[in-house]
This record gives C-alpha cells, structure tokens and sequence, in this order.
C-alpha cells in the first residue's frame, strides 16, 4: 500500500517536471479572457428574462394628442399615487376602436369590451419594503426616474432578473440615497422603507 | 497542444481571476440578497386605492358601527365610525379582526350535503336549496315538526324566520338564550314590559353587579365610550364604577372598586345593599316597598358576609358611595352573556327602583313595529327545546339553525348535541364550520358580515331605542355563499308562502321604513335612534322572596365563567387575528388554565400549575390552575370560548368547553332554565 | 498505508484504528450537520432560543471557544514578539487550536443568523458604532490569520515540502511570522475586548452593562485578560488530552508549566480586577438604577451560585494555583487548576450571555428560563468534532510536536 | 454617542386607569402590520407582538386586589439600546420626529438588538409568515410582509405618519408639521376607551403634549436613562411604581425628562 502512494506522488512530481514551460502563461489568459467575455455577455443575458407588454400602448401617439404624463397618471385626493390609469380611464376615449392602430383594437377588444384591466409591466416598481411618495418628488420631471417613454411608439421590452425577481429598471437603493443626499433629505431607514 | 492537467489548472486559475472582474460573483450575492426580501412563499402586497366603507360589523353580539378599509376593492382593516354616536368610532377586538375572518380557514366555502358521520360533499346551490324546499314541504302544516334555532337578537332575519315557520303551520321558533331573554322576564317580574336599558353615560356612579359592562356584556365599545368619557386623561374622574362579581375582569380592571362576589350570592349581595340603603333612609313608591323592606332586612350585613365573603364595612362604603351619587345606576346581569337567572336581573335591577332610577339609568325600551307581519311575538328559548327533543317530548323532523351554535353554546353541549341527532334534518345557515354545523345534515354557507345586508336593532344595554343598518362591502363574497334570508324567502315562495318580500334587504328597508330610519343613511354609516320609555316597575319582592342562598359545600366550587370578548362568542370562535390576545396565564399549549385564589387551590389540594379534571353533570373537562387572587372564595373561573371541535388550526382542539360541565336547574319561581350557578368538583389528575 | 505522509521518524496508530477514530467522531459531525441543513433548510426555529432568549448556547459557546483560543495569539506574541523562545515546543499546537476555535466559531455564526445569505452585510453596511461590527471584521481577520499561520504548517507536511516552490513559501511564511503574530495580538485584543463590549454597552441590561470608565477600557480589558488567561492553558490542558489518547509524550512539562505560569499570572490580575468590578457594580451601579444584587439571581437555574463559583472557585482558585510553583509544577494540580480556568471563563461568557437577558428588567416581568435543545447541543458538538478531525489529521500528517521525537526514543 | 435631538418628537401617552385589557390594539396592529396568525399564539416565548398587553397586579387579594393593563409597543427611545449595536445599521433613530426605525431588507437576524431592548419590544421572525390560504388577500398595505429570520418591531405605524404628509402635501399643507390627530398608529386609532392618545409631544397644539407632563406620567424604567417616547399615566401609586423599578429599592425615580 505505501509503496503505490509513494508511487502516485512520484508520478505527481514527474508530471509537474514534464510539465515545465508547456502552455505558459497562455491557458491562464484564455480561462481569464473566456471568463470576463461570459461575465460580461452571457451572465446579463442569462440573469434578466424578457418580458414584452400586453398591449403596444404608444406614449408618443398620446403625447402628440396634447396629452400630458398627469393626464393619466394622476394622484388621489389623498396624495396617494394612482400610478397606471385603469379601463375606466383608458375607456374615457377608447370604449370602442377609434383608431386604426392594431394595438388599440386589441386592447379594446381584449380587454376593456371583456371588463378585463392590462396586466402592464411596470419598470420601476419597488418592492414592498420601499414607500415610495410621488408627492414628495413631484416637483421632479417624470424623466429623471423614468425611462423616456414619452417619445416611445413602442414600450421597451421588460428585463426581470431571475434571481431576485424584480425590473432591471427598478431604482437601487444607492440612487435614492444619492439624490437624497445630494438634495439634503434624511436618509434615514423610515422615509423610504415600510 | 493536448491540454494536460496542468494547463487545465490554469485555464480554471485563469476563469477563476477573470470572473472577480466581471459582475458574476458580486451582482449575484447582492441579488440572492435581495431574493432574500422577496421569496415567492411570502404573500405580496396588494396594490391600489385605499378606501374605507361604512359597515354593519355583526362578528361581535352587540355588532359595531365600524369602516372597512379596502385596498384595490379587497378589505384589509377595519376602523371605527367617528360619525356614529353609540361607538364614537371605538371597534370591538372581534370586529377589528373582521377583514382576515373573511378568509377564515374555518369558512365553509360552498353549500354542503353530509354523506356520512363527519363526512361533507359540496353540492350546487340549486341543489340545495331544491333539497330544502323537498323536506319543508314534506313537513309543513304538521305543527311542532318544523323547528328553527335563531342566534342573531338585534336582525331582522329572526321576523323572517319566524313568520315562515308560522306560515308552514309551525310555532317552534326558538332563540339561543341570552341576556336580554333572561331580563325581559325579569322586567315582567316587576310588573313592567319590555327591554330595559341602561345609561352609562348618564350615571355618576355605575354599579355592576356580574355583568362585564366595559368588556363582554351589552354593547360593549358604546359602554366603553361611556366609560372613557367619564375619565379625562389627566383630569379628575366625573363618575365612579364598582364592580362586584365572581373575578376581577375587565370591567373590574379599571373600576374604583372591585368587590369580589361568588356567583351564587349575586342576589343576596343586591338585597343585601338594599338593606343598608333602605336603613340608610332609602324608600320607594313601589306597591311591594314594604314587603320589599322585610325581605331585605334578612339580608342582614352578617348574612352578607356569610354567603358573599364581603366585610360590613365593605358594603357600609358601597352604601355610602351610592347614597352620595346623585345619578347613579346598577348593572344586573350574568358575567358571561347568558344562563343568569331572572331572580338575580330582579334583585339588581330592583336596586334602581329604590333609587328611583327607572326611566333615566334604567330604561325601558318601547316594542318596536315588526317588519314581517307573521313573525311570533315573543321568544322562546332553545335550551329548553333541546332538552324536550333529548327526552323526546318534542320531536320536529327538520331543524333550521340560523346564526347559533346550539352544539357548543349551550349547557350540557354532549347531551344538547346528541339531542340534535335526534332530528332527522337539520340545516344549518352558517359562515363559518361549527360544531353545530358539523352535525347538521345540510349546509347553506351564510355571506359574512361585510358582504351582506343585515340590520341590528336595539342591541341588549342600550339605554335608547337604536337601529343600525349595513350593506356589502365587497362586490362579491370570498366563497359560493347566499344570505340565508334570501334563500329562506325563495324556498318560501316555492312553498306557495308570501312574506311579502323577495330578499333580506327588502326586508331591512321595510324595517327601517316602520321605525321611520332612512335605509340609505342607515347603510352609509348612519343611526337611528327612538327614544326611551319609562314605564314604572315594583321591586318584584314577591319573586325575589324564592331567593334562595345556597349553603356553602366544601366539596364543590362555584363556576364563574368568564368570557372576554377579543376571544369570540358562542357563534364565533377565536379570530385567528385575535389569537395573540389569548394570554399565556388564559392557555399554555393545548391546556386551558382555569383560575381560582390561592385560599380555595390550598383547600381543595391543587397548585399553580397542576393539571385538574373539572366534573358537573354529566361532563368533564379538563384543564390547569392559574391561581388568581381576584378570583371570588370557593369559586373557580372558567374561559368560555375554548374546546372547539370544528373551526380551524387555529382554535380545534385547545382548550375544553366549560359548557360540558354546567348543569341546568329550574329556577323557583320563574321556570326558566338557568345554569350560571353551576357548581363543579375540581381533582388533580 | 498512509506512513509515506506521516511526519519524518513519526510512529502513528494503524490506518484502520485511525479509520475507526475518525468514523467516530464522523459521526457526532453528521449528526451535527444534519441538524445545521435542518437549520438552514428551517430556520432556527428548530432550536431552543425563544423571545426573551435570542442568545443562547450558541453565543455562549462561540465566545467560550474564542477565549480558549486565544491561546494562538497569544503565544504568538509571546514567541515572536517578546521572543519566549521555550514555546516554540508548543506553538504549533495553539495555531491549530486557535484555527479550529475561530472557524468554528464563524460557522455557528453563519448559522446564528436569521439571514446566512446576507452575512456579508456586515462588511458592506457596517455600523461603526456596534460592537459587533468590531467582532466581526476582527474575528474574520483574525481567522484569516490564523489560516496564514497555519499554512506554513500544513506545507511542511513530509510529501508536501518536497516541492521546492512550497518548501520555500513555508519558509518564507515561517521568517515573517513575526508580522502575522503581531497582526493576529493586534486584532485579537481587539475582538476580545469588543466581545466584552457587546455586552458592556448593553443599557437596557444591568447585570451587564456598565458605565464609561468601567466599559471603556475596564470591561476591554477584563475580557481580554480573561482570554488570556484560560487560552494557554487550554492548550495544555488540548496537548495533554492528545497524549492521553495516542500514549505519546508530545510536550515537555516544563513548557506546559511556563504556559501554565502564563495563563496564572494573567488570570490573577484578571480576577483582582473583576472581583474590583463585580463590588463596583453590585454596590454602585445596581442602586443607581433601582435595583439590587439579589435580584440579578433566580432560584438554582439563575443562582448567586454561579456567580461564585465563576469568580472564586474557578477564579480565584485556580488563579492562586497557577501563580504558586509548587502546585503549577505538579501534573496533576496543574491541569486541575487549568480544569477550573477554563470552566470559569466558559462560565463567565454563559452568565454575561444567558443570565444577563434572563433577569427581568421590567418590574413586571417574570424570569424565563432558557435551555438549549437537541439541535444547538448537536451543532456545537459538531464543531467539536470538527475540531477533533482538524485535529486527528494534523497530528497524524503534520509535525505538529518539534520535540515529540526527542520525548519518545 | 450623543442621542440626537428632533424638532417633531412622536409620542404617545397610555392612560393605564383607562384600559381595559380588551385587546382591540393588539389585533388592529397585527392587522395593520400583516403580522400571520400563529397557531400557539398563546406561547409568548415565540410569537410577534409589536403591540402586547401586560397584565399588572398589586399583588393584593379579595377586594383589595387590584390589576391594570399595560399596552406595550416600542418605546421609540429617545436613547436607544437596540440602535447602536446593530451590526448593519438596519435600525436608526434619525428621522424626523424620533420613530426608531427598522428595515427588514437589511437585517440579518443576529438578535443584538433583542439582547439590548430590556422592553422585549424587539420580535424575531421565527417563521415565514404563512397566512391560511386566500388570507393573503386581506394584506394590509402599509407594511411589508417579512420573511423569516429577520428582526421587527413597531413603527408607530410609521406608513400613516407618510400617507398624513402626502395627504398635508396634496392639501397645501405643511407635512413637517402636522395638526394633531393627522397621524395616527393603528392601535391608538381604534382603542374602544381612548385610552392611547398619540402626537407630538414637543408641540403644544398637540394634546399629548400636556398629557407627557402631567403630574401622574411616567415612563418605563426611566431611570435606565432610554429616554423613551410613550408615556404612561395612572393616578394609582402602585401602577406607576412599577412602572419603573425603583419598588425594589424604594427609591423613587430619576429626573423625570431626561435630555
């Protein structure tokens, strides 16, 4: 038995010796090339799913209509955030098809004729550990946080990373914090989180 | 170039460095992290406008006035009506907890067909109510084989009820017996009629004897606004309470005096007091003063003493107190809601006629106008009807259980149970499994409070006349339920019966109507309110010379049973919100602790902690000590609300049903069946 | 089988023997890590800790194990730093017990926490005002110190050291030792005296807590001292258990009686300065807040007993024992006292843990109880194991005794 | 280090000769915290109370027994224990108004704080909170669920205290100075006796102001020096006694308004 380990470190030892100068520095370079091309390419890709929206709603068709983010997206008499319009809202103009835009038809048909709301995609929601106060920010424009979506025909697709469950596009806690900061707003734990 | 073992080691060496300069390692540790907030088992949020619905919270007896706050249309809280003047947006433990019981485990999710012992199948509800409408017909116009057990005092739903069983040829409508049953014998007692009331608000000084006015008896949270209002924080108290009962509970808590009063010595310790106010010049214009005088004067402070344990001086004080009270009012009635005898309401209640309270701390509250024409006009109760059907001198064919859990909430519940298996088709309207559900034969799954019309007139205490109304919250019920009255009325008119009315809020809009209520007020959060009647009373001495003291036994210990209202009600076991309010010193484990004095544990041989068998009657219970020197001498004190054999996780199984262990006796004088004086043997196991 | 990996001129046990030993001990480890998967898979719900008692055996046991490996440091900065030469005969043997106390440690941490996953937290957000924020970045230091002392050992293994690139390393490591000693003293007073901080700092915990000067050095100080002197003398008391087991001398007795003397001299200026503070406390601080000395102790379970038995006869005692050369020269006395020693210190880190959150501060309040379950006992006994396997293999494969050839011809 | 001082100081002041025990606070706030229903909620060696009665007794018997109930939610002190010993600054005190504050997220369960709150009104979240199916509808929205291993604690029901300033916002107000009874915690709100009065306790528009100040307030175990911001009231000596810890001694308590 020891003889055989004896041995196997004898041939441990001859392989390292047969080894001397063989590749080089060379397979370091490509096992660390090959990593930051993986890290970098294929991790994002395999972290993020893609999600598109139900409907191809057009911001910038809306916009060119006069119509402004607040026309839609309103507060409540509470200072509550009412965020995305619902069916009634939407229905105000589209109760039937309007337009010629497929993307209308199907939501008409689909969903506000069916009493049914768009399951919309929404970028930035924060979890529900953040309270996020629309009316503490509205003297900021919609773009500073927002995707521009305004001049967008079709809404961007939705990244939702696998792993943690939430929009790519959700705002990390060090953006806040920063924009606090630099605005001079308390950082403390309980203005942002509940 | 073959790639041998080493150069492998370096390409992995190589793959290792290179992925610290990638965001592999740190941005998946930063998101398994935040995967860390967020794991798929743990519920979201709900989003949407918050919104907050007037309601008619009925969970609690009393029901509260209450808003249910709503968020994207699903209730989540519920708060209290600053706008009703009885609650002044106070909420009762129970009806706090009203959003999460909507989705009770407990809840019985669809009409269900019992298809053998314990054994349910869910059924259509044109099936069912087909089934109901079959066994009706079989049974109507044969008096005495149709019954109904209706648990619900203030609803109109009891006129419904009762004018169909009219209408099949029937008179067996029973109520579940409660503390209003119980006192409206003993205003007839006394020469008088109808509910009485009493007015908190306006007394100086609040005499309770047994009922727990600021937590379980009445309309609890009004009692407690009452109270509140007499006591500014910081600033001198304007009214005095005393309370003087078998243990020190809430309402004992935050009196100024507690007298601790066994609960077989009720009577004699209100004609004790009588005695020593009417030596203290007290006098009445009653007819039976005089005979009233002489039976008190038996009551001497001795005689006191020996039946209740209290010192002279201790009543000379109370005496005192209430003779320097310019308003005050005395509280009769049992410490839990029901089984008191009438002789006890009567020798309390007498108090206020020799204080010539009567028509101002205690009312009388005028019948009000029925809204279903057939409907029985008086009440007779379900205690004694199970006892006849367990010893068959009643035998109905089909049984309709409305809002009662006769199985559980009743004295003797094994026996009372077993009687129900004597009728051969029982239908239970219930919201939620009960024990008295489990046995029925069919159920027809009521809506619960907040997706329902329902009404609650004149709540038992209140010093006025008050009729509250509520509509759904929701737009539609968490489970495949109909309100019971809406079906009650469709099989009637399968019946070839007309009550007049096509669904219950039919029915509460001719109620209001008759009261002269606005309904749409009404349902928005408002209030009716009448007035209160006077109405002169005697002292009731003829009834209250069957008073009898019974002689102290070292052997057995009085039951005094305590009920806190946060626990749920005869109807309603422990909210799973409310569960946190049960107390370690109330149930360890599975194990109900019952409470008693170090004095009475020492003579009947028991310790903290021991674990104990309770006997009366035919039953038995088990369960711990918790010694507790605000429990009466030679009494035991006992948690209603526990030993659920249906409901949920949550309440099944923990605990014992004192019910089990009281006895029923027939009170002198009045026949009525009473059990609040139940003794019981206590031994260590 | 195995001989061709023992140290050079090293007679060890059979491989089957040692194969039997370690599926022994194996099998107090898995029992261990079938509890810790329950754990982590659960929550440490499964354990005994409750509400009142969110400290238990764990907390107890990692900082026992942490003031009975403090003997690494130590000595270490004894050897090369006041350059002790003499405890080169055993300072192998206080790097390994050192290295399996701290990672042992760590590991009932990762398992302490409610949120394993977020354990990093404590370097990214770090509270520089919390003691334990000190504990950890030093404890995580610390052990990777003790790693970098160990590897040099593990690299002398016979096969190992044939590799010219290794024997070099181990040699270089070896010639800056110095360095890592420094470092590990430097950190470790550190972390001992933050793990009497934690609870010194505790306000709202008056059998614990204690007010400026006396937290700041004084309760640094008396953790540290205490650490310093129970952990030499646990390394004797390691050393002679293994001679016991494998029938090896492995260190001279005149080492062992210097650590000995170490550990005493250490433990008497301890134990002055808590008997100093312990009168301090229970005469000016518990009156200052309302509440007295007896009621800092409940029945058996939370007795004065304890207290006694922790500062007199496991401090006191053993301290005069050590200090005195008669006794620490005889064998026997000497590992009974070092027996105390460490029973004392172990004691001392339960009561300022468990006792310290038992006393009810609310005057409403009722003492609880706290007693560890199947699951703490079975994980920390997990990490004896794992110090015993540590152990086994370091002692058969490595020269971990310089002197056990001369002690054994 | 220095406690720090606020403009707006939220307080709350419990009249104890006022509370029935009934329990309403407890269930509300569990309500409003989404705290799941626990099976052996009587086991208060395992549960989550943000807010949880006491039982008091004078440990008297027959009709001189007394007992009295005591609503304890955190005590938001002004100096607090728990605050500094946190590893991973997952608690502060340094918002507006003096709420100790707590973020889940960021908690990794070690339970120092626990140790140091000698109120036990720090809770460990011993297991997922899993509500009976279809409950999970009835979720409030103000706080997040938590998962389990994390510390947690009362907030004052600190997501009212934002939604009252969003509401002062939208109405022109000024939500840094909120009118009294603007914002309310969830247990002084639906207390059937009024029993919890809640406000400001440095602003004398606020009604708690005077109530913090009133010959009968106390706080519990001031003289530990916590500085804590609920106040209590009883007019009954033996209640107030033990409210702080000098019974033992006999000594009566320290300056009442610590810095």
């Amino acid at each position: 038995m020891d003889q055989k380990l004896q041995e196997l470190w004898g041939e441990v030892m001859e392989e390292k010796k047969q080894c001397k100068g063989c590749g080089g520095a060379l397979p370091f370079l490509i096992g660390f090339v090959a990593a930051v091309i993986a890290g970098w390419v294929l991790f994002p890709n395999l972290l993020y799913s893609k999600k598109v929206q139900p409907v191809r709603f057009s911001h910038k068709v809306h916009q060119e209509q006069g119509m402004e983010c607040a026309s839609c997206h309103t507060f409540r008499d509470d200072g509550s955030y009412a965020g995305l319009p619902n069916n009634e809202k939407c229905m105000e103009c589209h109760a039937d098809v309007v337009g010629s835009d497929p993307a209308e038809k199907i939501y008409v048909e689909q969903y506000a004729q069916k009493g049914k709301e768009v399951p919309w995609l929404v970028y930035q929601y924060q979890p529900d550990n953040v309270y996020f106060s629309h009316k503490a920010h509205e003297s900021f424009e919609c773009k500073e946080c927002h995707l521009e979506v305004g001049k967008m025909d079709t809404p961007p697709v939705y990244y939702e990373n696998r792993l943690s469950g939430y929009s790519k596009q959700t705002m990390k806690m060090w953006q806040c914090e920063r924009c606090h900061a630099e605005n001079g707003v308390s950082n403390a734990c309980h203005v942002c989180h509940k | 170039m073959g790639l041998d073992r080493r150069g492998f080691v370096k390409i992995v060496v190589g793959g290792v460095a290179g992925t610290l300069f990638t965001p592999v390692i740190w941005k998946s540790l930063d998101d398994v992290s935040i995967w860390s907030q967020n794991w798929s088992w743990i519920p979201r949020l709900n989003k949407g406008e918050v919104k907050a619905n007037a309601a008619l919270s009925k969970l609690c007896p009393a029901g509260c006035a209450v808003k249910v706050k709503t968020v994207g249309g699903l209730p989540f809280a519920v708060v209290g009506n600053t706008a009703n003047p009885m609650s002044q947006g106070g909420v009762c433990p129970v009806c706090a907890a009203g959003a999460q019981l909507m989705y009770s485990p407990a809840r019985v999710k669809s009409p269900m067909k019992k298809v053998g012992e314990g054994k349910f199948e869910a059924i259509k509800w044109e099936d069912a109510e087909a089934l109901l409408v079959e066994k009706l017909t079989a049974l109507k116009g044969q008096n005495g084989k149709i019954a109904a057990i209706c648990g619900d005092e203030t609803g109109t739903a009891g006129e419904v009820i009762s004018g169909l069983l009219s209408g099949l040829g029937n008179s067996g409508y029973y109520m579940m017996p409660g503390e209003k049953f119980v006192a409206e014998k003993g205003v007839k007692l006394m020469g008088g009629s109808g509910q009485p009331g009493f007015d908190i608000a306006g007394s100086d000084l609040v005499l309770m004897i047994g009922a727990d006015a600021l937590d379980s008896w009445g309309a609890t949270v009004a009692n407690q606004k009452a109270f509140a209002a007499t006591r500014p924080t910081g600033a001198a108290a304007t009214a005095k309470f005393v309370y003087a009962g078998p243990v020190l509970n809430h309402s004992a808590g935050v009196s100024d005096k507690f007298l601790p009063v066994p609960p077989q010595a009720t009577a004699a310790f209100a004609l004790g007091l009588a005695n020593l106010l009417i030596n203290d010049g007290a006098v009445s214009s009653a007819s039976d003063f005089a005979e009233y005088k002489a039976l008190a004067a038996k009551y001497t402070p001795e005689e006191v003493e020996k039946a209740t344990g209290l010192k002279a001086e201790t009543m000379k004080e109370l005496a005192a107190m209430i003779k320097a009270a310019k308003s005050p009012v005395v509280i009769a009635g049992a410490s839990f809601g029901q089984g008191g005898g009438a002789l006890d309401f009567v020798a309390g209640a007498s108090l206020n006629v020799l204080l010539g309270r009567v028509g101002s701390g205690m009312t009388l509250l005028p019948a009000a106008p029925k809204a279903v024409a057939g409907a029985a006009a008086s009440e007779k109760d379900a205690a004694s009807f199970l006892s006849e059907v367990a010893t068959g001198k009643a035998a109905p064919g089909a049984l309709l259980v409305y809002e009662a859990n006769p199985a559980y909430a009743l004295p003797q519940a094994d026996e009372m149970a077993k009687a129900l298996g004597n009728i051969a088709f029982k239908v239970s309207f219930s919201t939620y499994m009960d024990e008295t559900a489990a046995l029925c034969d069919l159920i027809l799954p009521a809506p619960h409070s907040y997706e329902r019309f329902d009404d609650a007139l004149n709540p038992y205490g209140v010093a006025k006349s008050t009729y509250l109304a509520g509509k759904p919250v929701v737009k539609q019920p968490a489970m495949d339920c109909k309100d019971p009255v809406d079906v009650l009325l469709a099989a009637a008119s399968k019946l070839g019966l007309s009550l007049g009315y096509d669904t219950y809020a039919d029915v509460i809009k001719a109620k209001a109507k008759a009261l002269g209520a606005d309904f749409d007020a009404l349902v928005a959060g408002g209030i009716w309110t009448g007035d209160a009647k006077g109405g002169s009373l005697n002292l009731g001495a003829s009834a209250l010379a069957k008073v009898a003291v019974p002689a102290a036994d070292d052997k057995t210990l009085a039951v005094a049973l305590m009920s806190n209202q946060a626990f749920g009600s005869a109807t309603l076991a422990t909210p799973p919100a409310n569960l946190l309010v049960i107390s370690d010193k109330e149930l360890s484990g599975k194990d109900l602790l019952v409470q008693m004095n170090a004095a009475t544990a020492k003579k009947i041989g028991v310790t903290a902690g021991a674990k104990v068998k309770l006997t009366g009657g035919k039953g038995e219970m088990k369960a711990r000590v918790h010694l507790n020197e605000g429990v009466a001498p030679g009494t035991v004190g006992v948690l209603l609300g526990f030993g659920r054999s249906a409901w949920d996780e949550f309440t099944k199984g923990k605990g014992d049903n004192v019910y089990k262990i009281l006895t029923v006796s027939d009170e002198a004088g009045t026949g009525l069946k009473v059990w609040a004086g139940s003794t019981v043997t206590v031994a260590k196991v | 089988m195995d001989r061709a990996l023992f140290p050079e001129g090293l007679e060890r046990c059979s491989f089957g023997k040692f194969v039997l030993w370690m599926g022994f001990i194996s099998a107090f480890f898995l029992f261990g890590l079938y509890a810790m998967l329950l754990i982590f898979a659960k929550g440490i719900v499964v354990t005994g800790l409750d509400n009142y008692f969110g400290f238990g055996l764990w907390i107890t046991f990692d900082l026992a194990v942490i003031a009975l490996g403090a003997g690494a440091f130590f000595t270490g900065f004894l050897k090369y730093i006041l350059k002790i030469d003499q405890l080169k005969n055993i300072i192998n043997l206080t790097v390994i017990v050192g290295f399996i106390c701290y990672s042992g440690a760590m590991l009932v941490l990762t398992m302490d926490i409610g949120q394993p996953i977020r354990a990093w937290f404590g370097y990214w957000h770090p509270n520089v005002h919390s003691m334990l924020t000190e504990v950890i970045f030093c404890i995580t230091c610390y052990c990777l110190v003790l790693v970098i002392e160990f590897v040099p050992l593990i690299l002398e293994q016979k096969q190992l050291n044939k590799i010219p690139f290794l024997h070099h390393l181990a040699h270089n490591m070896h010639v800056n030792m110095a360095l890592f000693a420094g470092i590990g003293a430097f950190l470790s007073t550190f972390h001992q005296g933050s793990l009497g901080g934690m609870y010194g700092v505790l306000q709202g915990r008056p059998y614990a807590f204690r007010e400026g000067f006396f937290i700041w050095p004084w309760t640094f100080f008396l953790f540290v001292l205490s650490a310093v002197g129970c952990g030499p003398i646990f390394t004797v008391l390691v050393a002679t258990f293994m001679e016991k087991l494998t029938g090896r001398k492995l260190v001279d007795f005149k080492t062992k009686a210097l650590m000995g003397k170490i550990a005493g001299t250490m433990l008497t200026v301890y134990i002055f300065f808590k008997i100093l503070d312990t009168y301090a406390w229970a005469n000016n601080y518990l009156p200052s807040v309302g509440m007295t000395f007896d009621q800092m102790f409940y029945g058996v379970i939370y007795g004065k007993w304890l207290m006694f038995t922790e500062i007199i006869l496991c401090g006191l005692v053993p301290a005069l024992m050590l200090i005195t050369p008669s006794i620490r020269n005889n064998p026997t006395l000497l590992y009974t006292a070092g027996i105390l020693d460490c029973i004392g210190v172990t004691l001392n880190r339960y009561l300022f843990t468990v006792q310290a959150i038992a006393i009810p501060v609310l005057p409403f309040d009722a003492w609880q109880t706290y007693a560890p379950n199947w699951a703490e006992w079975a994980t920390s006994g997990m990490i004896v194991a794992y110090g015993f396997l540590v152990m086994s293999l370091s002692y058969r494969y490595l020269p971990v005794f310089p002197q056990e050839h001369s002690l054994n011809k | 280090m220095k406690a720090k001082e606020f403009k707006v100081t939220w307080g709350m002041v419990v009249d104890l000769d006022k509370c029935t025990g009934c329990g309403a606070c407890m269930t509300a706030c569990q309500v409003e915290n989404n705290i799941a229903p626990m099976v052996d909620a009587s086991n208060k060696m395992r549960t989550l109370s943000w807010m949880l009665v006491y039982e008091l007794s004078n440990k008297k018997s027959g009709a001189e027994a007394e007992v009295a109930y005591l609503p304890r939610p955190c005590m938001q002190c002004g100096n607090p224990a728990c605050v500094p010993v946190c590893p991973v600054i997952a608690t502060d005190k340094n918002e507006e108004g003096g709420i100790v504050s707590q973020i889940y997220p960021r908690c990794i369960g070690c339970r120092y704080c626990m140790a140091a709150c000698p109120y036990h009104a720090r809770y460990f979240n011993w297991e997922d909170p899993v509500f009976p199916k279809g409950m999970e509808k009835a979720l409030s929205p103000s706080t997040s669920t938590r998962p389990r291993g994390v510390v947690e604690k009362c907030n004052f029901c600190h997501t009212r205290f934002m939604q009252a300033k969003d509401k002062a916002r939208q109405e022109g107000g000024n939500p840094e100075s909120l009118p009294d009874g603007a914002y309310m915690p969830a247990c002084a709100e639906i207390c059937p006796t009024g029993a919890i009065s809640f406000g400001d306790v440095k602003n004398k528009e606020h009604k708690v102001f005077e109530l913090a100040q009133g010959k009968d307030a106390f706080r519990l175990l001031e003289k530990l020096g916590l500085n804590p911001q609920v106040y209590y009231v009883s007019k009954r000596e033996w209640v107030r006694k033990l409210g702080d810890n000098y019974a033992a001694t006999g000594k009566p308590g320290a300056a009442k308004k610590h810095s």
